[in-house]
């Protein structure tokens, strides 16, 4: 495998970095699953397979800066910007401490107002036009941050990826769409799902830039997200990226994907797994050696486990804060 | 009678009226090979094939609407929403168009279609997995809107939804599905639309509800009776348009009212129960019409303190009927 | 004090506020150039361009979603729906989203956006440019929904929803526009939302209602006061979440109360008020709790013949006071 | 001008009878603009500028068995579907004869399910997933015909577009989709409502063929969409097509145009008003004279005389009539 990240403009450190992200993605999510089977917490929705895609596409943007709208498999995106593993345990035991939602959501419905990432909620792509819209205030705010939001292929589908998306090509606004498709919307292949030939396709209908990449190479993803990005801060306006990668999961702890999905095809995708592949690469070009594996995944383990503890012992919102909130409380915002 | 789990019946009501009609058909997210994310359509995709068991792509204002341009041309489709809490894409598709074209075309088309989805709580569902949504249809003339509380009513009402020449939404309680079990008649039988059905007979005071909340107010009543207080609860079955008549002759019965939904309180359609008592009978009662009713907060939180805190239950219900009764 | 239209005041409310912050701006369709079908907007996009007063593509789903998105980075948007039935594409968003945007966040995020709208028939604009839309929206804890039925509260309220740290759906009535003038101030001023007005004092019954509908009942107490009759009329302003106490206080008052929309009468927001009346005061009352309504029909005909049927109006509501004081 | 009919298999008798079709259309509507400026019906909204689109596309269908679905303009397409001229007068005076809707709906809101035309409402295209359900419908039975639905380039930017067609292409159903682009939506013109290049880009994202065509050309439009009727019927699925034509008049009754078109504008788009330009095609091909004109337009004339007599003093519908078929009464279906 030939060097391609430092093309990209990434030194060993960032790829380190970005290994170290998935794989604590992957372990928080391993954790979720082990968790659930012991009855600990109720749902799991996960985000294996698509590791390589969100961190790929995470930092190609400005964490410090950019406002993300991330869908519900996105652990990897909500990591790279700023939520911790605590917090996102603390969300998987619904605890009053979760940032996300004090527990009042499910795992997986992000937002964390100081990490610029939007709340998010179960219908799906209701967060495009979200997106949309803090990018459309970026611009009459004269801000130069743009705008992220990831969704499934099935979500594609919906209205208001049309709606929103036409919008941001009309007023040419700094948007980043990543569709994630990993083939599959629960037991709905992509072939009953999406009549284009792929994702990307669709960009025409809305004036911008697409483009399909492999959702699995994290570089691949980067290096779309990246130009999309520099495209969005250059007032040239929206993108729509197509990453196409797989659900090495059930589709949540709810399913149990055998029933429509081949063992043959299972198996199959165990060989694209990004973990392996992207530390198979870091390895081939001398960035990772096995000591160095080891040492990031004991480190990574370690933060899980004590993340675990901790939302595990941590309490329960009271029963009556359920009352709170609806309306903002004597005149704040 | 065999006895059976809510979902079966419901199941069931949809295999036999599939197989009695072929234009009856189920489209909706999952209902293939999957069989529904709750397998209210297991079986049917293998018996009736792709055909007759068509997996949508995920748009909901698809599936209502393209299920109403059937519909318009003759076929008798069964639309399945995977939640309630999804409808709400579809929402103008239902509302302007299902239950407008009968009214709108001077009886020139009709719209025969049934919108089925799972709502309610207590499932650890949270926000989007967990309402009650019948408010929000419940104001649309043209569309019926059906929720059973037991097998029987569940298979009986989906099959006289089914045939029905009008668009009817057919919400079943997800708590439900597997938690309540009862006989069902082996042969094709219907439940008429637009009846509420008492479900206990009583002197003291009556319960008017329906849902789940219908067995947390029978179990309640159990409960009373051991005090020595008579409770009458009927079972609403159809929330739109309400049946008048049983509400007023229950609330008529005992002149003490209850009424309980697990919706919000404020808006939901308990209130226009309420509505129809104080316009009709209002000197018959005794005691001020009493609801019981979820907090009036957005929808019910994940962590089951909240989430209990939130949902109504035989406790909440045995409470408000000893209230009720002391008046 | 200036005497204007209702109409007046609404885009004086806007020019207002967007002056006062410019974080305030106006999206919709035709809201620019044209200034809105029904002129709303008049002069705002010459004063602040067309980056402050954005005609969107024709799609309101993106309308709303787009306006909740600019609203939780901080912007204050004011999203105007071309009329009230086309809301019903972005039932999701305002729904799912927008009202529950701060209470599924923890308090986190806000959504400081105002939904505008115009509604109500009489004005030939048959079923879809004629609906009472606020029943499927009065059942959202997270909305308040604001319908004004005088230029001075239309101003005073609209100002108070722009500044309003959570979602309000502000609801004009599109026959009062014109027809309904009335003195403005020229200051700054706001009108609480949440607060029912008591239009006229009365002691002999109570009609409560909101919209157009205030004016008729005003116009209709003329009459009665001439037969000696004294009527006391509260103007519910927010119709969700109700002004409890209010509508207490109007029942109690004189025991007589005639509840009026123009909206379908099943599942219409006067159940709600029914309900509250006969929960709260049942035992005040010396009378049945009426309601005057539109007919249970999907929505009011084109023909003049069957809008006049469908519509409430002076005489109509002159009639149902006459049968509550002689009762 | 060459003679492009024959090619398209089109006798001179098929020409004049679209032209009549076209000019009774425009005649149609400009008398209810006239009926409405003397207060004598409260609202219009014009196929005005369009009839070449409308009677092009509807003549390439079959107007015996096919399904239409068509939008609020269609004047010229209901005629051809059966609806005449005095049905269409007792709709403009809301009277109880109106087959529509007895007088229920504006005009313009069409419906008779004599002549299969499905049953229309104000909000913009929600007719399309009508005319997609009554395709999937047909599949099912195993009948032949096919649907056809239209909308205005503005109505493209619902979410009923994308998901109705995407649920078309997904299924292979035979739908014809024939967006009639006239530049506007009210006031908002093409580049501020649709991000695509042009709206037949769209098709890609539902997997059908799209093209664009000159929708003031009555033979262009006939030719996309009896290929794409020919391809439904073989089964080879949906298709989507944009046809470019004006606005001829303000968007309705209630508007004035002057306020967002310049004068030159208006003025420029005389020059290619259908009705005049298919009437010069003709002569020049030697199957319309002066004489027969003449004829034509007086038969149209008198037809739409009688046809506004009669709707004039036809009765309306009784009030109470207002309470009627909110649901099937007494069994019937
Ligand atoms: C509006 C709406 N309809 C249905 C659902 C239920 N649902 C949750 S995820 C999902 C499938 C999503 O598939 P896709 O968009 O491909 O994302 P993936 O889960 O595969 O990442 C469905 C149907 C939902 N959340 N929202
Ligand atoms: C859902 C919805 N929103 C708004 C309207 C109001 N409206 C009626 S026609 C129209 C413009 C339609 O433009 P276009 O689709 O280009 O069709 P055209 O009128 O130009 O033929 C609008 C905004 C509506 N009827 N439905
Ligand atoms: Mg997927
Ligand atoms: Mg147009």
């Amino acid at each position: 495998m030939a060097n391609r990240h430092k093309k990209l403009g990434l030194t060993n450190d960032d790829l380190l970095n970005m290994y170290e992200t998935m794989l604590m993605a992957r372990r928080v999510d391993e954790r979720m699953w082990l968790l659930n089977r012991a009855g600990k917490i109720p749902f799991v929705i996960s985000c294996q397979g698509q590791e390589a895609t969100q961190i790929g596409a995470a930092f190609a943007l400005d964490n410090t800066k950019d406002y993300i709208a991330p869908y519900y498999r996105d652990l990897g995106v909500v990591l790279h910007f700023g939520m911790t593993p605590k917090e996102l345990m603390l969300s998987a035991f619904a605890k009053a401490e979760d940032p996300n939602s004090g527990g009042r959501q499910m795992p997986g419905h992000f937002g964390q107002k100081k990490n610029r990432i939007l709340t998010g909620s179960s219908p799906v792509t209701t967060q495009l036009p979200h997106a949309v819209g803090v990018a459309l205030a970026g611009k009459m705010s004269g801000e130069d941050f743009i705008t992220f939001t990831t969704l499934g292929e099935g979500s594609s589908n919906q209205g208001d990826f049309h709606e929103g998306l036409n919008f941001a090509g009309v007023h040419k606004l700094p948007v980043i769409t990543v569709v994630e498709n990993n083939k599959y919307a629960i037991s709905v292949p992509l072939d009953r799902q999406v009549a284009a030939k792929q994702v990307s396709d669709r960009a025409a209908s809305y004036g911008m830039p697409g483009v399909t990449v492999d959702g699995n190479d994290p570089l691949e993803v980067y290096k779309a997200v990246k130009e999309a990005a520099d495209r969005a801060r250059n007032g040239e306006g929206p993108s729509l990226i197509e990453a196409v990668s797989s659900r090495m999961t059930a589709h949540s702890s709810d399913d149990d994907h055998r029933a429509y999905r081949s063992a043959d095809e299972l198996e199959a995708q165990k060989s694209t797994d990004p973990i392996l592949t992207f530390g198979a690469y870091l390895k081939e070009n001398g960035v990772l050696n096995d000591d160095l594996e080891k040492e990031i995944n004991d480190r990574v383990m370690e933060i899980v486990n004590e993340a675990t503890d901790y939302a595990e012992n941590a309490p329960y919102a009271d029963p009556e804060s359920a009352l709170k909130y609806v309306y903002a409380e004597g005149g704040e915002e | 009678m065999p006895v059976m789990s809510y979902i079966n019946a419901i199941t069931l009501a949809m295999k036999e009226e599939m197989e009695r009609d072929e234009k009856v058909f189920v489209l909706g997210e999952d209902v293939g090979k999957k069989g529904g994310v709750f397998k209210a359509t297991a079986g049917l995709y293998d018996q009736f094939g792709e055909n007759r068991v068509i997996d949508t792509p995920l748009a909901e204002s698809a599936i209502a609407g393209v299920g109403i341009g059937a519909a318009m041309y003759g076929m008798k489709p069964i639309a399945e929403f995977q939640f309630a809490d999804f409808i709400m894409p579809a929402v103008n598709q239902i509302i302007s168009e299902a239950s407008r074209i009968r009214y709108r075309s001077n009886n020139d088309w009709s719209c025969p279609i049934v919108f089925r989805a799972p709502f309610g709580g207590g499932v650890h569902g949270a926000l989007y997995h967990s309402q009650s949504v019948e408010a929000v249809f419940a104001n649309q003339p043209g569309l019926k809107i059906v929720i059973p509380s037991t097998p029987y009513d569940a298979k009986g009402l989906l099959k006289a939804a089914v045939r029905d020449p009008d668009p009817v939404m057919f919400f079943e309680h997800k708590r439900a599905y597997r938690l309540i079990k009862g006989e069902v008649p082996e042969d094709d039988y219907t439940v008429e639309i637009g009846k509420a059905d008492v479900k206990r007979e009583g002197e003291d005071i009556t319960v008017i509800t329906y849902g789940l909340a219908v067995h947390f107010a029978l179990q309640a009543a159990e409960r009373l009776a051991e005090d020595g207080i008579s409770v009458h609860v009927l079972d609403l079955r159809t929330i739109y348009p309400l049946d008048k008549e049983a509400i007023i002759e229950a609330a008529k019965k005992t002149g003490k009212v209850l009424l309980v939904t697990e919706d919000n309180k404020e808006g939901s359609i308990i209130g226009e129960v309420a509505a129809i008592i104080a316009e009709n009978c209002l000197f018959d009662l005794d005691a001020p019409i009493q609801r019981l009713a979820g907090p009036d907060v957005p929808a019910m939180p994940y962590a089951p303190t909240m989430e209990k805190f939130f949902m109504i239950n035989p406790d909440k219900v045995e409470k408000a009927m000893r209230d009720l009764a002391e008046f």
